[in-house]
């Protein structure tokens, strides 16, 4: 086994990957720093969040590998988020409806 | 691990159970054994639960006079303040799942112990130095704010010790949280063959729903306390009215854990009392499934009910309308427990030792709770009862008679398991029944003042309250009474008691096929598991007839 | 073998299990951080929506640069902890390549402490500390900063605890105390850093993009 | 006052709140008397060694047993859900004409004032009959206004209106409590509410010392602080015209309606630039931190007069 033409291979595969991933995630922020100066709104507040969400999405699913974990661990992390959005919700219940 | 590795595989000679094993200090404050950190936990509990008590005993002893005739108001407000916040999160939240809950948790599901044995005693500290502020917050002065720490009263305008006492409370929601991280792991991770999720104890269904509650609801207390901390010490503004801020967004925040802080005090209770039913019951609990779909509802729901906590706050109206729907929602599983309880008594051979008395009186005070939890569920009626002692009453009922009585039985009922010693029944039975009665005469004449509209945290009162004040404090001093006694007996069994069997009641589940105390390592060999909880008797039939030994055929192989 | 012996503990008789477990346990973990800094970021909205004016002026006082390049900095440390994450699961040769990872993932965090640093002082000097004296008169631009004080200094201490976890594993793998092929300490490591770089990235547009568009 | 198991029912919420109350009380007493009553006879019966029958379980108890409690569970409470919260909903807005007194709490007292400028300190005179509506501000910590013999209560909050409103049905005195805790003597802050005959309340009122007419205060208030300034009808500034706006639709700039009420103009004093009227430029200051809590109603009161005198017109 040609372990040291192996292990290169594995690390140039490795580094091909995740400096993609960086590369769009650096090019995300520079959208939405863009973004923010240009006039739309509410959508230029909109279009911060979303691309952060846009953001943390290709982080948790490549640099957290959650695309290839199993059913159970993306239970766990999904569970948190269901439950902001709970609080979220509820809570607006209260302060949009208030005025 | 080599030990684990072989315990598997080979019988062992009998080495001594977990109690004897190791007697030195660090033995005992540097363990990592699930079941020792259960007793250190027992130990912490114990004594915060009567130094709460011993806070209340003096309100108590104040309400017998309208007039204010023993303390200064501060004084009164500073010692409710104490026993609100040392009950609640120094010994209901982890009463039950931090001592029953460890020590049982790895044994009901055979396994050698909790996932991360080392984050467990982590834990353990933790609550021993937040417990430690909090005392402090006391010792130095007391802090007045109640145990909801309202904005802008806590941060603005308190001169009291408002921020050691938050800040013993934000440590030990870490502590909940480390817990409730390891449970959820111990049950995904560590059952034993053939221990599938439908053959695990309700007593385990309930630990894993009340971990869920940990992990998920008490970071939010912590931000809230957090807030409270930045806006008091750093002086940032968060909830200061005079720079916008919006105080009831606290109260938010707040409830966001607080109410289903309630779950977690009250799950691991009826954990309990659905395996001391069947037991003495002789039957197996009646719908299995639905006890654990109403588990699950009442940890998921339960999120999301909070508002109806700040019906008279000023919130919208439409924010009040879906609570309380919410919140009338959340009551069906609850009462679905009860009938099964209930049903689970059909057709059995009941006998009524003590921790049997305290499994009863629990499903009697919780259904008592519960009814009288509809009235506050329902907006009119919900402004007028709120902030009176009809909500005092109705939160201890779910709380004290409820998670109390149930934390009583699991301790009559496991006590043989824990420290391998019989205490003496009749005593424990007295107990029992001074309990429910000294609970009742101290809190059912408080719905009367409450629905007569005497608001809760007064010092003095209108005199027409009186009469029931003083039948509420008469009460308290049985129950104080009803309290000590176990504290007498069960020390008296750890030197003269009886020695327990491995299984003196007869009961199923895996606890009871190891030794009393169990080994360090809980099994001489890894358990396996061929059949569902509480086979009492067959599929179909009503209760057995067999001998215990019969019974209990889970027998390790 | 050897190396799964080295790091295998109580009560765990598979290592396979215990890594599972290590990762299913920090999973749960994140979960509860996700609720943590989810009511933090609540409050932020609340108020927000209470006064919006007032909120998109305190947000254009705040360094836009230090807040952009900071961002960079933690992606890029997010980076380089993935690839000590994936090394170290990819193969036992590439022990080098993890360390160096880890070493350059710290060092990232401290420069993001740094860069914060200077930010810090820049806004005490341009009074942007709530209380007396407080640069902004709109009733509201207080909050801002009261949220942002609190946001941002919760999270250096969530990376400053990050820093220190990473440190410590460079060093304990430097030292050869534990391997590194397949060491959960990494892959779970590794995840924290993530979520603490996550709830930064949410974060940059709350603090750093308000208001700059008018 | 109170006999010992009954509360006076001294307005017509009440009414309505016990008949949820009683309806409560007799499902929760059914309930009770259910499931005690199936304890203690199955204990009885099925004790250890009694010779009740046991054998294989009857068919009745199976799924379908369970699923029936619990949809009929389920269809209670919804209907207990449907009829509390149309109680609620129904006395969710004071009726037009009420009787509008405004409500100051702090430390530890009740603070109220007449529409005529009458003031009391802990006590509030209230006509017989007569809606009245209170709007209600707390000058420090959140408190609560409690009149248990009416069943009202709502938290009084710093920096931001409530409201409640009642109508009387029975003359007499009742107490008036604080029901959120707000520090040292929140037990002291406690009040009388006397309900009076509607000629009774006229004379009472006529009687009090001549207080400073709310409206009047703040019409000083107006000139004082500047406002007239710019609102004035001779001023030069391009700002809205109060006259009639009490009670009117606004339109804004941005393009949502809302209604002028205490609400928005008290907005409208703290936070001008949050909704801007359409057609006017943001220019207006904050007088966050200039007025106080009574000032604003003063204010508040007096572009409510507005709107009188231009129905006068």
């Amino acid at each position: 086994m040609n372990r040291q033409g192996e292990s290169g291979g594995v690390v140039r595969h490795l580094w091909a990957r995740n400096l993609l991933i960086w590369a769009a995630l650096l090019a995300l922020l520079v959208l939405s720093l863009v973004a923010a100066y240009v006039p739309m709104g509410r959508m230029t507040t909109a279009s911060g969040i979303i691309i952060a969400g846009v953001k943390s999405t290709l982080v948790v699913l490549l640099f957290m590998e959650l695309a290839s974990a199993k059913p159970l661990i993306r239970i766990a992390a999904i569970s948190g988020l269901v439950f902001v959005i709970a609080m979220f919700a509820l809570t607006f219940a209260d302060v949009l409806a208030r005025i | 691990m080599t030990d684990a590795l072989l315990a598997g595989e080979l019988p062992l000679p009998p080495r001594p159970d977990y109690l004897r094993h190791g007697a030195t200090i660090s033995s005992w404050l540097a363990t990592t054994d699930h079941k020792r950190i259960a007793i250190l936990y027992a130990i912490t509990i114990t004594f915060f639960f009567f130094m709460g008590g011993a806070a209340i005993t003096a309100v108590r002893l104040e309400l017998f006079q309208p007039n204010g005739w023993l303390l200064t108001s501060d004084t009164y407000n500073k010692l409710f303040s104490f026993h609100g916040i040392i009950m609640v999160w120094f010994f209901l939240v982890p009463s039950i799942p931090n001592t029953f809950g460890n020590f049982l948790l790895p044994l009901m599901i055979g396994a050698p112990d909790v996932a991360f044995p080392r984050l467990n005693l982590f834990s353990w500290y933790l609550t021993v130095a937040a417990g430690a502020f909090t005392v402090y917050a006391l010792v130095a002065g007391g802090v007045d704010t109640g145990w909801t720490f309202y904005t802008p009263y806590s941060s603005m305008f308190s001169n009291t010790h408002v921020f050691a006492a938050a800040a013993g409370v934000f440590v030990v929601g870490f502590a909940s949280i480390a817990t409730g991280v390891n449970f959820i792991t111990t049950t995904h991770m560590l059952r034993a063959p053939g221990m599938t999720w439908f053959r695990l104890p309700l007593f385990v269904w309930a630990i894993y729903a009340t971990s869920l509650i940990m992990v998920l609801a008490t970071p939010v207390l912590a931000i809230s306390l957090l807030l409270v901390i930045a806006e008091r010490v750093l002086g940032l503004p968060i909830f200061d009215p005079a720079r916008g801020g919006d105080p009831i967004l606290f109260q938010h925040l707040f409830w966001f854990y607080s109410h289903p802080a309630v779950y977690i005090m009250v799950l691991p209770a009826m954990g309990v009392v659905s395996e001391i039913i069947p037991c003495f019951a002789r039957r197996r609990i009646f719908g299995y499934d639905f006890m654990v779909y109403a588990m699950l509802a009442i940890a998921g729901v339960g999120f999301f009910v909070w508002g109806h906590h700040m019906f008279v706050s000023g919130q919208s109206a439409l924010a009040s309308l879906v609570f309380s729907f919410l919140s009338f929602i959340i009551a069906v599983p609850s009462a679905i427990k009860v009938f099964n309880w209930t049903a689970s008594l059909y057709r059995g051979q009941i006998s009524f030792e003590s921790p049997m008395l305290y499994a009863l009186g629990f499903v009697g005070l919780f259904t008592t709770g519960g009814l009288s939890g509809l009235f506050l569920a329902s907006i009119p009626v919900d402004i007028h009862v709120t902030d009176t002692y009809f909500v005092v009453a109705h939160f201890h009922y779910i709380m004290v008679g409820g998670s109390v009585s149930a934390f009583f039985a699991g301790l009559h009922f496991w006590w043989p398991k824990v420290t391998g010693k019989l205490y003496p029944e009749s005593w424990a039975k007295f107990a029992a029944i001074l309990m429910y009665a000294g609970f009742n005469m101290t809190f059912l004449p408080q719905f009367f003042a409450g629905y007569l509209g005497m608001p809760r945290r007064y010092h003095t009162y209108p005199a027409e309250f009186q009469i029931y004040n003083v039948m509420s404090s008469a009460g308290a001093a049985v129950l104080a009474i009803a309290y000590l006694l176990p504290l007498g007996y069960l020390t008296w069994s750890l030197f003269y008691g009886g020695k327990a069997a491995k299984n003196p009641w007869g009961a199923t589940g895996l606890e009871w096929t190891t030794g009393s105390p169990p080994p360090p390592k809980n099994f001489d060999r890894q358990p396996r598991v061929d059949r569902g909880p509480y086979a009492y008797h067959a599929e179909g039939m009503s209760a057995g007839t067999d001998p215990p030994e019969m019974q209990n055929a889970r027998e390790t192989r | 073998m050897s190396d799964e012996s080295a790091l295998l503990r109580e009560p765990w008789l598979d290592f396979g299990r215990q890594r599972e477990a290590g990762k299913f346990g920090i999973w749960v973990f994140l979960a509860s951080e996700t609720l943590f800094f989810g009511a933090l970021i609540l409050t932020y909205t609340v108020c927000r929506i209470e006064h919006p004016d007032a909120f998109t002026a305190a947000g254009r006082e705040t360094n836009i640069w230090y807040g952009t390049i900071n961002t960079a900095v933690l992606l890029t440390s997010s980076l380089t902890m993935a690839m000590a994450s994936q090394a170290s699961e990819a193969s036992a040769r590439l022990r080098r390549l993890v360390l160096v990872c880890l070493m350059l993932t710290a060092m990232l965090g401290l420069a993001f402490i740094v860069i914060k640093g200077f930010e810090y002082k820049e806004d005490i000097d341009k009074q942007l500390v709530p209380g007396a004296g407080f640069a902004l008169s709109q009733p509201g631009a207080q909050l801002f900063y009261g949220f942002y004080w609190l946001v941002t200094g919760v999270h250096a201490i969530h990376l400053s605890i990050g820093i220190a976890l990473v440190s410590r594993l460079f060093w304990v793998l430097l030292r050869r105390q534990l391997p590194a092929k397949d060491n959960p300490e990494i892959e779970v490591t590794a995840l924290y850093w993530h979520l603490v770089d996550i709830v930064w990235i949410f974060l940059y547009p709350l603090i750093y993009l308000p208001g700059r568009a008018s | 006052m109170n006999s010992l198991f009954r509360l006076p029912e001294a307005s017509t919420h009440a009414v309505t709140v016990d008949h949820i109350f009683y309806l409560l009380l007799f499902l929760s007493g059914a309930t009770v008397v259910l499931v005690f009553g199936l304890i203690l006879l199955f204990a009885v019966r099925y004790r250890r060694g009694s010779p009740a029958k046991r054998g294989p379980m009857p068919e009745i108890l199976s799924r379908e047993f369970e699923i029936g409690w619990t949809v009929a569970t389920l269809l209670t409470f919804a209907f207990l859900f449907w009829w509390a919260s149309s109680a609620d909903l129904s006395s969710l807005a004071a009726p037009t004409g009420a009787l509008e007194i405004h409500v100051v709490a702090k430390q530890w007292m009740w603070k109220t004032q007449h529409p005529n400028g009458a003031r009391e300190i802990n006590a509030l005179h209230v006509p017989l009959d007569k809606p009245v509506h209170l709007l209600m501000s707390s000058q420090d910590v959140i408190h609560s206004f409690f009149v248990p013999a009416f069943r009202v209560k709502k938290d009084v909050l710093p920096g931001r209106d409530t409201d409640i409103w009642f109508q009387a049905n029975k003359s007499g005195t009742f107490p008036l409590l604080c029901a959120e805790y707000c520090g040292t003597n929140h037990s002291m802050m406690r009040g009388k509410i006397v309900v009076m005959r509607q000629d009774d309340y006229a004379k009472w009122l006529v009687q009090q010392p001549e207080g400073d007419d709310l409206a009047h205060d703040g019409a000083r208030l107006f000139v004082s602080q500047g406002c007239s300034g710019c609102h004035a009808v001779s001023s030069n500034v391009h700002a809205p015209r109060l006259a009639g706006l009490y009670g009117r639709a606004v339109q804004l700039a941005d393009g949502r309606t809302v209604s002028a009420d205490d609400a928005y103009i008290r907005d409208s004093i703290l936070q001008p630039k949050r909704d801007v009227v359409a057609g006017f430029e943001p220019i207006m200051p904050s007088f966050k931190g200039l007025l106080d809590d009574g000032e604003i109603q003063s204010l508040t009161a007096y572009i409510r007069s507005l709107r009188e005198e231009q129905q006068n017109d």
